[in-house]
This record gives C-alpha cells, structure tokens and sequence, in this order.
C-alpha cells in the first residue's frame, strides 16, 4: 500500500452508512474503493449526479454519464441526476454531509488553500469553495509535506485560501488531525513507526497531543 | 408557427461582434461541439465574450475558438483542461474571471430568473471578494453576485420537438438548463427531433419558449 | 355580449402569434375564448404549467392539472410542467410577452393597484405581483367605473399598490387607453356610441386624445 | 439502509411545539392532505409557524389546522380560499406575512441552497417593502428577501422509492420541490412506493436524501 492509498483507506474509515459524500479529483477519489461493504454511501458528482458508482467498462462509456473529473461512470440503484444549479443548492445548502479535497496548505485555524499558485498554476476553483463552505464536514486528503520536504500543515496558509474556517479532518501519510475551534490542531493518530516528534517536525503548526493518542489503522 | 429546424452554420450566424456568448457543458459532457465548431469556421466575429463552466478540452472545437483571437473575456469556474484559456490569462490577452461552480450557475440563474443578484458565502476571505459588495446578515458575511445574461446561448439537448421542447439526459444537463434561460437568443444542438406532442410534459427539461433554433445533428 | 366579453374580446386582438401569455383569474381567463384561430399562443399558469389549453371536459379532471385558479384544465400538445420555483423565473426573467390581470384601481404613471382594501378584504397578492413587473407587457381588463359609478382611472392610486410604472395598455367597457411614460394617459379607441366626453367624465385623471380616435372593434 | 417508510401518524409526531412546518401544494394540488389531517388529529403541538403558498381551501384538513388554535405565524402569497386565515389576519390571533408568489418560492429555494438571500425587483413601491432592506444595483432599487427553512416539511408526491428519490407529475410540483430541501424533516405522501432501481435517474424530481420519512397513501 502506497501513501496514496494509505491515506484514501483511513478517510474511508470517517464515512458513515447514509453518509452523502463529495470526493474530489484525485487522491480522494481513491476513497471510494476502501469503502466497507456494510456502509453504503451516496456518491455525489458536482456535475450533477447523486449515486456515482464505479467506472464504466470499457466499451460501456456514455457521454452522458461523467463525473466532475470527466471520468466514465456508472450509477447506482438510487441514482438521480439534475443540473448545475440544483447540484449546488445540495452542496452550499449543506445537503453533502462529507467532502473529501487535496490541498495545497492548511493552517491552524482551518483555512485552506488548493486551488492556485500565483504566477504558476491557475486551473480555477471549480467547485471546490462550494463544497468547503456547504458540506457539513470537509476533510483533507494530502501528502505531510510537499516534495521538497517543506511543511503544508502552517500556522497561517501564504497561498491565495479557497476557504477559511472551514476544515475538519486532515489526512495524511503520518498523522490524523482535527482542527478544533479555539484550540487548533490536535493529534489524534500517527502512522505506524512514527513518533510525535517526526510528525511535529513535519508540521509547522503546532499540535496538540491527546493522552489517547492512536496509531493509524487501514 | 415558423419552424425552429435550421443548420449549424445558420443559427451561429446570429453572434455578433462584440457579443457574450454562454456555452453549455461540463467538459466535453453536454458540449455543444457542433455549434461551437460552426462558430468557430465563421470568422467574423471578434471581441467575444465567453461564459463557460470550463472552457472545454484540447480536443474540442471551443480550444480553437479560444485560441483564435476573438475572445476577449472569458468567465468561468474552472480552465485546467483548456491550456490555451490558462495562456490568455497568464499572458493578459484576454480578461479571464474565475468564479465558484455553484455561484457561476447562480449568476446565470439569477440572469434568467429577473433577480438582481444573490448573496452567497462562497468565496468570502478568499481573493474572489475582490472588487465585489459585502453584505452582512444576522453577522455572517455573504457576497452579493450579481446576474449574468449573453447575447446568444450555445447548448447540447439529447431530444428536441417541434416546439422546442428539450430533453436533457444524464449529468450532460449541467450549465445547458440555466443558460437556456439567460441569453436573448438560445440555440440547442440535438440528436433527435420529434413532433410536437411526442415529449412527456412531465419530462421537459428546458420549456420550448426558451428555445429559438434548433440544430439537428449526427 | 356583455361589458366583460366586450373587454376579454377586445383584449384578444392584442395576442400575436407566438406570444407567451399569463390570464389572470375572472374576466381575464375568457380572453382565450376569443383569440382567432391562426394565432397560436402558449398559456401560462403560475403555478407550474406552459401550454395551458382548454377546460377539462367532465369526468376527465385531474388532480394533477389545475390551473392557478384551481380549475381542471388540458394542455396542448408542446406544453410542459415545472415547479414554482422555475415558473416564477419564467414570469419575473422577462420571459412571459403579456399578462392580463384585473384592477381596483390604475392611475396615470401606470401604477396598479389589484390586491388588497385596507380593513375589508386581503385575499394576498398570489403571482401578481411578479407578473406585473416582469412580464414585458402588462394589459389590465377592467370595468371603467367601479359598482357606484367612481372613476377607477385615477390621478394617484389610493389603494396599496401592486407595483409602480408597469402597466402598458388599460381596456375597458368604454375604451382602450395606453401609458406613456412622460406623457401620462393617452386614448386609444372608445366604445361605439360613446363620445371622448362620456370617457373623459368617467375618468379621474387627464386623457390625452390624439387624432387618430378609434373606434373599438370586437 | 433503514427504511424511510411509515405511517401517517407516526411521521407527522416529528413536529414539535413551536416548529415552523412547510406544507407544499398549490390549492388542492399537490396538497399532502393525509399528512395534515394526521397532523390535526394529534393536537400536542401548538405555537407552530405554517408555510404555505395558499394555506388550502375550505375541503381540506389545513383549514381545521389554521382553524385549532395551535398557529401562531403563517406565511403564504394567497390566503383567499381558506377564508380562516383571512380571519387570523383581521382578528390578529395569528401573525400572517404575505410574499408576492415568487419572492415566496424564491425565500424557500435560498433556505435550501445555502443563499443568504436573493434581490427581487417585485414588492418594490408597494408594502411589501416593509421592514425589508433595500439594496440599489445599476440605478435599479431591489428587495433584499432574506431565507425560509423549516423544521418539518409535509409534502406530497406520485411515486417514491425506496431510497426517496420522488416523482411529481403536472401541475402537482409547485412548491413541494423547494420546500424538500428547505426542512431538517421532509415527509412525503405518496400514491405509489417502488423498489430502489425502478425510478429512472432521469426522471427524479426530488432527490431521495432529501426525503426522511414516505407515507403511501390511497
């Protein structure tokens, strides 16, 4: 099991049977094959569909069913469509109990960053503020650090933010961390054959130690 | 009543210089990519401006028409899958202005619905408050977007009839339902035409009086 | 024929083919009765229906297809249903050509008053007043007089308003008067054997009359 | 999953004292008359706020419901076929606010889409601007409508399945669409219940995770 797919495991653990759940492009899509078989879920597409299920067999793509990531899908029994403006009623109106984002940075009051880098990259928010700002809880899927080594976990994010205040799990490839209005991060599980100090030296931001502090379990 | 059947070349001979243009789609889900590739083979209109969720792909014909000179503004949520939309911004040679996906598709609803405008949370503490009105309600801060209408509405539908009645299939509705609302002039590209009388009134998706010509293809 | 079919009829000969058309309850729904064959409108009821068409014929009423008066009601082929939310974005987006409505009072800067008498009667201003700001053209179909012979045509409303500057043509028993904005009230047509004197005494504000007078025909 | 399906009774013990409920239809149309009688038949509740486009008619179990004693608030566009709220309103034993239709459906839409209000051009110059905050854009004056939720929505649909994904069919949609998404409590009376999977995704005008409790009927 690579990061990638340590991380996607452990956010599969945070969904519950009933949840409505918006995974984002990427590393977050991955989620949704860690999923357990007695927790059902209704995937929902931006694009416009409540009830994505896996990828469509080859041969057996439809134009008219694609997710937000331009990917063939199937659907579900269950499944609806609808248009842009209704998908987003369900999405800023807090109807999406779960969205699961990569980023860029986060920092210790929940902002987060994830949608461009001045001068370099600007692919657009698409419908990333939405999801931040409407769902109900918002948990980051991302690497500690970035490949340079450099923390993504900051005290304040220096990167344009796509929302602030809005983060409540972050995921990543060393630890499981909840931002805690008030009080900031706190730890709550390390990977296996870390120690507190190897997370905290990856982080800029300072973290909170629970008495209860967990391994990660995929 | 004067029949709205007419070809692709015909109906996009209504842009005019200096028009806004909606295009439906959500990458090349729901595209009208005969309209625009008509569009793009009538070069005498300039100084565009365009609405689109995303700009479309490489391989579609929007990628041309980008990259032609003749647009002059794009407004959009999302532009990674167009290159050509990231150089025009990156280099100033056209005005690029990137909204959230949900406040896009308000701002076109609002357009169609007769409102003034919308007041949303998405994007505040984030650089799209810029130039922008904030109004505060029971002390939470929201942003007041303002409508968006075009000149002319590029849209994709599965089934059209006489009338103009369309049916929209799958998660290709997208944009396509809001920006038949919003254009003086809305042009649908489907793959079938039936008599008037052969739709279900319960399963239109876009009433016919929003639909001025109708463009049979494939 | 009496003074409510003079009016609905007169009223008819302002439909052109293809207009998108509101009726409103009582002597504005008999309008129908009279639009000559070869003009083919699309009716619209607020409450959910684009292609209204004659009474339900006895013993086939549904439930499921009312109009906004709570009468059982057909469609015609090409209509179509939507919910309130869509339908008012069709009447207040500009999208319905003329409704017809009936008034307790009208004065010369086209204000209208048609829903409430303080201390007597408040039914509730159901879909008027979204109709009379947005539909493109507002015709009123009222009596000239009201029941003890006082003018309804006045300088100033007295009554509360259902919107300010919004009506567009005014028919009568006695005559068809247009507002011009700037110019206030100007005569259009009077009934037959009247005199531009009867009208001007029954009317409380000041009618321009031009030279070409006509005659109304039914 | 747990089943969404349940009896009248039982459904409709969700309401509280003091709860604002929404109750969809338009007239007799689309009226969840057996959730309302259900709700008159269990007289614990008193102090509640109704929203309603009409609050019925004289037939239907919402006038012994406005008629109990046990309503506080009501807010609908038109109360002239349920002559009891016309006497609330005279008498002031209950607070009844009247909305222009539109601006009604569009209070109840924003409530559900996470909007903190939409700006309507209808209701300006007359008294519906009362108490209401005025926002000028472009030299054009509008109303600033702020949001309508509710604690439980009682409406009424054709088909259910067994996810609550609902189809409503004709003129029977108009405010049960918006008001399944404005409500911590949706409950739906349907005339038929189908197995998850016999609802074409197409065709769903109400998504199932809006629906908390189904109520077959008939």
């Amino acid at each position: 099991m690579n990061s990638r797919e340590f991380i996607a495991s452990r956010i599969a653990k945070e969904l519950k049977d009933g949840d409505v759940v918006n995974l984002g492009i990427g590393m977050p899509t991955m989620v949704a094959n860690y999923i357990p078989e007695d927790v059902h879920i209704m995937l929902q597409a931006e694009n416009g569909i409540l009830g994505v299920g896996p990828k469509a067999a080859q041969g057996e793509e439809r134009l008219d069913c694609i997710d937000a990531g331009g990917n063939y899908v199937t659907t579900v029994k269950g499944a609806c469509f609808f248009d842009s403006s209704f998908s987003f009623c369900i999405i800023r109106g807090g109807h999406v109990d779960i969205t699961v984002l990569g980023a860029l940075e986060v920092d210790e009051e929940g902002n987060v960053a994830n949608w461009m880098i001045p001068g370099k990259k600007v692919p657009g928010m698409g419908g990333a503020m939405d999801l931040v700002v409407g769902a109900k809880k918002v948990i980051l899927a991302m690497e500690h650090v970035s490949k340079d080594g450099t923390p993504k976990i900051l005290k304040k994010c220096k990167l344009p933010l796509t929302a602030v205040n809005v983060v409540k799990t972050i995921v990543t490839d060393m630890a499981v961390i909840e931002v805690v209005p008030g009080k900031g991060l706190v730890l709550k599980e390390i990977a296996p054959g870390l120690s507190v100090e190897d997370v905290q030296r990856a982080t800029e931001a300072h973290l909170t130690i629970l008495p209860d502090l967990k391994v990660i379990e995929v | 009543m004067k029949s709205k059947l007419t070809t692709a070349q015909e109906a996009v001979s209504k842009v005019k210089d200096g028009d806004t243009l909606m295009i439906g789609g959500f990458l090349t889900g729901g595209h009208p990519e005969n309209l625009v590739c008509a569009l793009v083979n009538i070069d005498s209109t300039g100084n565009l401006t365009i609405v689109s969720n995303d700009t479309g792909t490489q391989e579609l014909s929007i990628y041309q028409l980008v990259k032609s000179g003749r647009v002059k503004q794009i407004f959009a949520s999302y532009i990674g899958s167009n290159p050509e939309t990231g150089r025009l911004l990156m280099t100033g040679e056209a005005k690029v202005q990137l909204f959230p996906q949900g406040t896009l598709a308000e701002k076109i609803r609002a357009g169609g619905a007769g409102l003034g405008g919308v007041l949303t949370p998405v994007g505040i503490g984030t650089i799209v408050e810029e130039g922008k009105r904030k109004i505060e309600i029971n002390e939470r801060e929201y942003l007041l977007e303002m409508p968006l209408r075009a000149n002319v509405a590029l849209i994709k539908a599965h089934k059209a009839d006489e009338a103009g009645n369309l049916i929209i299939n799958g998660s290709s509705r997208n944009f396509n339902i809001v920006m038949a609302t919003a254009a003086d002039y809305v042009i649908a590209e489907v793959e079938e035409y039936v008599k008037e009388g052969e739709i279900d009134p319960n399963h239109v998706n876009v009433p016919g009086i929003f639909v001025d010509a109708i463009v049979k293809v494939g």
